[in-house]
């Protein structure tokens, strides 16, 4: 089976939040994941989103964020674009904070979607936003040849 | 996010629905655990079956009321948690941090024994 | 509150049509629509998409159907646009088959879409396809300035 | 689409499941259709209680259905027809066609009275 590709545009508001999940749940069904990982799939497209609707696009509803999905034999494969000013990831990923921390009340969104998928990248869009990238192994995928 | 507070004994239930995450949910809950602890009420469950999901700022908001709750000699306890919510507590850590119960009986019922 | 738009790309293939029934669902909660009105808007959007991976797409995967939302105050508006060939839609607008003629076994969805919405329309686009536009006004917005 | 086929006496209960539309269900239910028919059961009641939806292809499987079994002097009656469907019907009339029923002793009942 080739890649199958799908596209979602949708406004910078928190509810809409629960579309993108049964969106990515109708995607994920049948593929060769667990019920751990489909779950982790789910957790990590929400902060994706979260983070490109919230720091992004500051909330403002007439930005759309773009969720593209590519769903493949072996692995899965998620897009979450943005209109906004982009972040200094490179530093970022690099000094991720302690996700428990008792006295952080945020700041663990990052480091959930590095901990949960296979790949996790960011990339700078022309028109200025982020990009990032995530990207999850079937169970029979494996492993190898990432990145 | 919707709630509903109830007591049981000296233990206060507080039934949480709907969506947790960030914004708005965090200022009504940081309200709702000022209100109670100023009613001497600090032995909290929180029960979250009625929880649609949550996001990591979700989990933000009730360890930011588990840490006051603890700072006015209280406690926060979690009842109810979904498989999602446990693997966002699992790879947070958090999971050593909150206390986690499938009954509310037994939830409940740990406060008084300690 | 300004229109809010979602756009959807799905790969051609009847097992998508659940999501976008969910995705509808979502979309339209919360409007004032009665529950037989988000029903019909239901039913009227899994028949345009039907009708745009079968008859236009010919259900080739790698065809793409893009499904339109436009949210407003007082209406839903929805494009199904595909890559296909296209049809005779003004003629066939004008010769609707009866679809209550038990011994056909097909031929009853644009009737459907007509019979359910306030505004059906088809345009021609530029690349070949066919894009179906419906329209349906709230409970609030009447029946008034139409097409 | 999924089905199971159950006997009520001589009536025949059709319970579909999944999602009910053209294509492949087309022929899988015409097959069914023809091969009662063959063993002589053509009293049927498609019970419509699984179907998580249909659209209008799926409507068309049923009447054809329908026509079939009356042409070979049987007939085929629905039972759980959702809000969903019931407006699918309505709009092209197929409620005039096809009866439907709430109650499955009902709609074996129908067959026995008649
Ligand atoms: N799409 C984005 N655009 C701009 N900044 C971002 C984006 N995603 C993340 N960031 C920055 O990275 C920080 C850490 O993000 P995260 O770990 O998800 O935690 P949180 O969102 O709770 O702050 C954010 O506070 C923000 O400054
Ligand atoms: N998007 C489309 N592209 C090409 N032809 C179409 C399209 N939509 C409808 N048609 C034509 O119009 C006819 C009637 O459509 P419809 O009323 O939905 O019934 P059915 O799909 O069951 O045939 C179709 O059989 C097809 O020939």
């Amino acid at each position: 089976m080739a890649e199958e590709t799908f596209v979602l545009e949708f406004p910078s508001s928190y509810k809409w939040l629960n579309m993108i999940d049964l969106m990515c749940t109708e995607i994920t069904a049948g593929m060769d994941f667990g019920r751990n990982a489909l779950n982790e799939i789910s957790i990590s497209v929400i902060e994706a989103c979260t983070n490109a609707l919230e720091h992004g696009n500051k909330c403002c509803p007439d930005r759309s964020v773009m969720v593209v999905f590519r769903r493949l034999e072996d692995r899965i494969v998620i897009e979450v674009t943005d209109c906004g000013e982009g972040f200094d990831f490179a530093d970022y990923l690099q000094h991720i904070p302690d996700p428990s921390d008792i006295h952080k009340k945020r700041g663990r969104g990052i480091f959930i979607m590095k901990a949960m998928m296979d790949t996790l990248k960011y990339e700078k869009v022309e028109k200025g936003g982020m990009k990032v990238i995530l990207k999850k192994m079937t169970d029979r995928g494996g492993e190898e040849g990432d990145e | 996010m919707k709630y509903k507070v109830r007591e049981d004994g000296n233990v206060t239930i507080i039934d949480l629905s709907g969506k947790l995450m960030g914004g708005y949910d965090a200022d009504v809950f940081r309200d709702l655990v000022h209100e109670l602890i100023e009613k001497g009420r600090k032995k909290i469950v929180v029960n979250l079956a009625g929880i649609k999901w949550i996001n990591s700022t979700g989990v933000g908001i009730l360890i930011t009321g588990y840490t006051t709750l603890r700072k006015n000699k209280g406690d926060l306890k979690l009842l109810n948690v979904s498989k999602k919510i446990e693997s966002i507590l699992y790879v947070t850590k958090l999971n050593l941090i909150f206390e986690c119960f499938d009954d509310e009986h037994e939830a409940t019922g740990s406060y008084t024994r300690g």
